[in-house]
């Protein structure tokens, strides 16, 4: 295990300690470092750091390792830690602001997850609407496990819960829109 | 005219070494009203004092300006010095050209010499306006009250009545005793907390002048220091106290079982009932909300059973308005209701007990004769966890502030568990251990290694049922790992909170108090058990939290500051208050609201105007209670309101003489 | 003599009204520390900051004072509990006023000064002394402006 | 009552019955559903991780084309419910925001429409009598382990019961004779989309809830949430292979129960559709509550 020299990162990371506090809207500082949040992770089990070692990172200016860890990947946004958390901290909007930011830097060290939410959105944009057929396919193909979740294609068909063809909108000028006005305003889509 | 006479000090070289003393004195001659003036080596020293006095007799001056150090340094020394010379104490002003000048303007000698000029001009000016002023005397009450029985005030009560003066307690409880008499044991030395408390109750009791006034609370404070007029509500025991001989047969016979507050309904009590059986006094009180006669008009079972005839239906409250010289506020905490936590099962789960519900647990005399056993089925449980900070630090749903005695008691806890139960295993999760304090920190270690205790760093974010066992899930906060504990029984160190009424009590008796109701003392380092108001002092956890050692300790501070108070027949007050001029108060009111100390009340007073007699409401200042803030005569419309001392007259002829 | 005169020899005149407990005590000891500030100021003790009338501060201004700064305990603070909660409100009010009648609102000032703060008296004196000198002197008030 | 109706995409497909059920249920209880035209995915689950300002624009459009209309949506997915809820809160707490939300969809939408969760209306708006008089089939019998998930409940801004221990849907199921466990895993998270991402992660979060909820012994789940129901529901027999267990816990929508209660034909309401049969639950408790009728 290598030891961290602290003193050099608080210069380094300023900016993109910035730029978390302004993605997040929360200040690391606040967390007390209780492993509440951690204690009531449903998740946890399978993180490699847990969430309250998340904001420890942040507040020793360890950016890095905060953006590379699989945890913010993982999180499931249940908001279970930011709504017990005592001291008030948002920590479920600090692992969707991280994994934003890895993104773009791009960390991605969970692909299967990243490429989920990106066809959906790809979905989202193209359709108006998700297709969770697509989806599912989708994410396993390009997920290299092309097989995965196939045993309930046919089930799924003859239940009639998911129809071969995407549902679209007629007029999906609109939607769109959306996507490309956020991205003027410099979104990360 | 008046006759003002300056002495400019040297003060060695502070001053002449960048003020021309020499200088200043001569040009203070022109001005307005001076009459003499003359500077020397030191001012405040025997020679330099003798000299103003005999300056004041040869001139017949009547008025004194010193121009030399801080008035915050010499005011009072020169105030004697006028006086010795045969003038009002009040007649003397300084110029501060000390730390106000000589010594913040070294380098520019010039400069510095007209300023100290123009301070000893504003000086003079003021001084000019100065009316004599006489200290009031005020008479003391040699009476005390101490509102709370628990152990401050007990033992504050105690030190009063042992310097010889008469102390009542008011307790609202049917004993004295309060949170400690639940307590088991005490850390760190673990002796038997009724072992130690028990005896001080009886001294209490028994003590010549201590008057104990249980089942009792405060209804209203007026007066102000010395003189407290204090009502009290004597609550209707419905049991003649002077009696009834404490046989305890009523209590026996009564067919009306409720739960008893001090098990903390862990069992029962009788609707006529004493809170524990070494209760001071030991005579029950019939609790009506309860009690069958109370409720149906049937039974009276316990008035058949009582040889005394001291049972008695009829009593209604009484109220009673004694004077008090000083207060003492003892009123001390509550335990945060853990309910509002509903990831620990909003105190549904009965396995998941408090700290206190804990001590009566392993107290011998408590529901399970000092068995440890858990609350749902009475087994006795093996795996035994214990959650620090449940309340206290959590800015969410609890206080913000640490309660500082729960590192302690919860070790505490730990020792005994192991203790009573052999192959038991005790989890603590903690966020800080916190155990400052003579032999505490060792008490602690002693609880990791000898007793085995398991600390678990990491606060709890779950508790759940699970068969008969208890999930408890955290964070090993060192490991950075999520982990859970099968429990039997689950103990939360609840925060120590204000009483639920302690806000009221305070602006009843018109002392401060904080956010979260603990009261406000006058000086967090300097004056920690006085509060603004004069002559009322804190003792114990109604302050903060505080563990017993801290309690006792601020009870004899408390008590020494009360003795101090009494000690004498009459008190000095300090003239500097504002007056009214009732010919200009149009009674507007708005002086009142405005007044921190409540010292301003409107009075009617009755005039003759063309010869018809008419009233009319006028503010009056009781000098008793006036700090001498001046922040009324601000406010005043008709200039009606002034503050001696520092009268606008005074305050613009500095301003003026200023610009001269 | 002539106006220019004036003007060069001007030194800004500031009036302090420093409450007893808290400013005055810290400019006592800036004093005991031997800090250094410039002698524009002239400090008047008071009971407590909200003893000061506005009616002395237009006064002060009337007398041809150039600045005046009003001193007292940190809100929260106060040795009278709620006397320097009426100061400020006050002198936001007073600000007003001055701006009201066309005179600098920055002529008065108002700083919360402890009794353990002595070097902030010497930086709070030392730069209201240049925002003033800056200012110039008071014309706008001063009852004697017509003389001379 | 009229409401604008916000389905969803999961109601269109994976989660059929939960949209056959509420259609029912709401003509039941006389509801009229106005479905928003041309309604667009709200973007739960993906939007709020890749970009914030989308995650409130999605579902902002949605919610004006609603407030044109002049009415409150009434949304069963508790997904949809939590983005559209936030979106709403977010216009009417910061002027900034509805500028530039508004800016984005290039629509007004100030608010005033509000999000309602379908479960918030059948449980608290509705009188429990007017429930009651509508039960013409009483479900005794079934002992539910109410499944209220995340996102009805959490943020405490967005949800409208209790964060710990929820009671709406208990309540409602009382209410159509139901029996309902105390269990602790009412709102654990059952892993979203992780079942389909991440498989190893994803179960093992259902599998948490299947055995608290057995423990607790309930003979069935009730959901609100389409992609619970999905984990739940659909990869139950994943979940037993891979930690070898047998749960055989049928998950319902609470909008099938009441549906079922009020009398609607099961086919009518998609409970034919589950992957952990339901149907033989179903008629358990039919032929039960006929019994009682004639005796």
């Amino acid at each position: 295990m290598h030891s961290v020299e602290l003193s050099s990162l608080v210069e380094k990371n300023q900016v993109s300690l910035k730029e978390i506090v302004h993605e997040s809207g929360v200040e690391a500082k606040k967390c007390y470092q209780c492993g509440k949040c951690s204690g009531g992770c449903p998740v946890a089990f399978a993180m490699d750091n847990t969430p309250r070692e998340i904001m420890r990172f942040l507040q020793l200016s360890m950016v890095d390792e905060a953006l590379k860890s699989h945890t913010i990947w993982l999180c499931a946004s249940c908001q279970t830690c930011s709504e017990r958390c005592p001291q008030e901290v948002d920590i479920a909007k600090v692992m969707e602001s991280l994994r934003i930011i890895a993104k773009q830097k791009g960390f991605i060290n969970e692909k299967k997850i990243d490429l989920f939410h990106e066809l959906f959105l790809k979905s989202v944009e193209s359709n108006g609407r998700v297709h969770e057929l697509g989806l599912i396919l989708g994410s396993n193909i390009l997920g290299l496990q092309p097989l995965k979740d196939a045993g309930y294609g046919l089930p799924m068909f003859a239940k009639g819960k998911i129809s071969p063809l995407p549902h679209r909108i007629k007029d999906n000028g609109e939607v769109k829109k959306i996507f490309d006005n956020v991205r003027k305003r410099g979104g990360k889509v | 005219m008046k006759r003002v006479g300056v002495f400019v000090c040297h003060c060695g070289t502070n001053i002449a070494g960048v003020v021309d003393c020499a200088k200043v004195a001569e040009v203070a001659k022109d001005f307005p009203g001076v009459e003499y003036s003359v500077d020397y080596k030191y001012m405040c020293s025997e020679p330099g004092q003798e000299m103003i006095k005999k300056a004041i007799k040869d001139n017949r001056l009547d008025r004194v300006v010193v121009a030399s150090c801080s008035p915050r340094m010499h005011e009072t020394t020169f105030r004697k010095c006028v006086e010795g010379g045969g003038l009002n104490a009040y007649f003397v002003e300084m110029a501060n050209i000390r730390e106000h000048c000589s010594w913040v303007h070294m380098n520019e000698k010039e400069k510095a010499t007209e300023k100290a000029i123009d301070l000893v001009k504003m000086a003079v000016a003021k001084v000019i306006k100065n009316a004599p002023l006489q200290k009031a005397t005020i008479p003391v009450t040699d009476r005390a009250l101490v509102i709370g029985g628990g152990i401050a005030g007990i033992q504050a009560a105690i030190d009063i009545a042992n310097a010889g003066h008469i102390v009542d307690i008011v307790e609202r409880d049917p004993s004295i005793g309060g949170k400690m008499a639940q307590i088991d044991k005490t850390f760190p030395t673990l002796d038997c907390s009724a072992c130690i408390l028990t005896p001080k109750m009886v001294e209490a009791s028994s003590h010549p002048n201590i008057n104990l006034i249980t089942y009792s609370e405060i209804e209203k404070v007026e007066g102000f220091v010395g003189n407290f007029n204090v009502t009290i509500r004597k609550k209707a025991r419905s049991v003649n106290m002077d009696v009834c001989t404490g046989c305890g047969v009523c209590m026996e016979k009564c067919p009306s079982k409720v739960d008893s507050e001090f098990e903390l309904a862990m069992s029962k009590r009788r609707a006529i009932y004493t809170p524990f059986p070494q209760a001071i006094p030991n005579k029950p009180v019939i609790d009506r909300v309860n009690c069958t006669y109370f409720k149906t008009g049937k039974c009276g079972i316990c008035q058949k059973v009582c040889m005394a005839g001291a049972v008695d239906y009829s009593q209604e409250d009484k109220f009673v308005v004694t004077r008090y010289g000083a207060i003492v506020v003892a009123t001390g905490f509550e335990l945060f209701d853990y309910s509002v936590y509903g990831e620990y099962g909003y105190g549904k789960y009965p396995d998941v007990i408090t700290g206190l519900q804990f001590e009566r647990l392993v107290n011998a005399s408590g529901p399970t004769m000092g068995k440890i056993k858990r609350p749902s089925d009475h087994k006795e449980p093996k795996n035994v966890v214990f959650i620090k900070c449940v309340g206290s630090r959590d800015v969410a749903k609890g206080k913000s502030y640490c309660s500082k005695a729960c590192c302690m008691y919860t070790a505490k806890h730990a020792t005994l568990v192991s203790e009573k139960i052999k192959d038991s295993n005790v989890y603590i999760f903690y966020m800080d251990v916190r155990t400052a304090g003579k032999g505490y920190d060792e008490f602690y270690n002693r609880t990791r290694e000898q007793y085995e205790a398991n600390y678990i760093r990491g606060r709890v974010s779950k508790i759940y049922q699970k068969g008969d066992k208890l999930i408890v899930r955290g964070e090993d906060t060192l490991i950075s790992r999520p982990v859970e504990v099968e429990a039997d029984l689950v103990v939360l160190a609840t925060a120590m909170v204000a009483q639920p009424d302690a806000a009221k009590l305070a602006q009843k008796i018109g002392i401060g108090y904080d956010k979260d109701d603990l009261y406000t003392e006058a000086h967090p380092k300097l004056a920690p058990v006085e509060t603004h108001t004069q002559g009322v002092y804190l003792a114990g956890a109604c302050q903060g939290p505080k563990d017993i050692p801290e309690s006792v300790a601020q009870g004899s501070a408390a008590a020494a500051k009360v003795c101090g108070l009494l000690s004498k027949s009459e008190m000095l007050t300090e003239p500097i208050v504002s007056e009214v001029d009732e010919r200009a108060c149009a009674g507007c009111e708005m002086c009142v609201p405005i007044c921190p100390y409540t010292a301003i009340e409107m009075k009617t007073i009755s005039e003759r105007v063309h010869g018809k007699m008419l009233e009319r409401k006028v503010a009056s200042v009781n000098s008793g209670l006036c700090q001498g803030c001046g922040a009324c005569t601000v406010t005043c419309r008709s200039a009606a309101i002034n503050l001696k001392h520092f009268t606008d007259e005074q305050i613009l002829a500095e301003v003026n003489a200023l610009c001269l | 003599m002539s106006v220019n005169e004036v003007e060069q020899k001007w030194e800004p005149k500031i009036l302090v009204f420093a409450c007893n407990w808290c400013t005055y005590a810290g400019a006592d000891l800036a004093g005991l520390g031997r800090l250094q500030y410039p002698p524009n100021a002239r400090i008047l003790r008071v009971p407590c900051s909200g003893r000061v009338n506005p009616q002395f501060i237009i006064k002060a201004f009337q007398r041809g004072v150039d600045g005046v700064l009003v001193a007292g305990c940190h809100p929260g603070d106060c040795h009278y509990t709620t006397g320097n909660y009426f100061t400020r409100r006050r002198f936001l009010l007073m600000r007003r006023l001055m701006e009201y009648m066309g005179m600098e609102p920055e002529r008065l000032q108002n700083r919360w000064i402890s009794g353990s703060e002595g070097p902030k008296v010497q930086q709070v004196i030392t730069e209201i002394t240049e925002e003033i000198r800056a200012l110039g002197p008071n014309r706008k008030l001063r009852d004697d402006q017509w003389n001379n | 009552m009229k409401y604008a109706y916000f389905p969803g995409c999961s109601l269109s497909s994976t989660g059929i019955e939960y949209e056959m059920s509420t259609q029912e249920t709401a003509k039941a209880l006389g509801m009229e559903l106005w479905e928003i035209p041309e309604w667009n995915c709200c973007g739960a689950s993906s939007a709020h991780l890749t970009d914030h300002l989308l995650a409130l624009a999605l579902p902002a459009r949605n919610m004006a084309i609603a407030e044109e209309a002049g009415l409150d949506v009434v949304i069963p997915c508790a997904a949809c419910y939590a983005r559209c809820k936030a979106v709403e809160l977010a216009v009417t707490e910061s002027k900034e925001m509805k500028a530039s939300i508004e800016e984005i969809i290039e629509r007004k939408y100030e608010g005033k429409s509000k999000a309602r969760a379908l479960l918030d209306i059948l449980a608290n708006d509705i009188e429990r009598a007017a429930i009651k008089e509508k039960v013409s089939h009483n479900l005794k019998g079934l002992k539910a382990a109410c499944y209220y998930g995340c996102l009805l409940v959490r943020p405490q801004a967005t949800g409208f019961d209790d964060l710990e221990d929820p009671q709406s849907m208990d309540r409602l199921l009382h209410n159509l004779g139901a029996e309902t466990v105390d269990w602790a895993f009412k709102t654990e998270c059952c892993g979203a989309s992780h079942p389909t991402t991440k498989s190893e992660v994803g179960l093992k979060m259902m599998d948490r809830i299947l055995a608290a909820a057995k423990e607790a012994g309930a003979n069935c789940i009730v959901a609100a949430c389409p992609l619970c129901l999905n984990n739940l529901d659909m990869r139950q027999g994943q979940a037993e292979k891979e930690y070898n267990q047998k749960y055989d816990l049928p998950v319902f929508y609470f909008t099938e129960l009441t549906g079922l209660a009020f009398g609607v034909d099961p086919t009518k309401l998609g409970l034919n559709k589950h992957f952990v049969d339901a149907m033989g639950m179903v008629n358990q408790v039919l032929k039960a509550d006929s019994r009682r009728g004639t005796a």
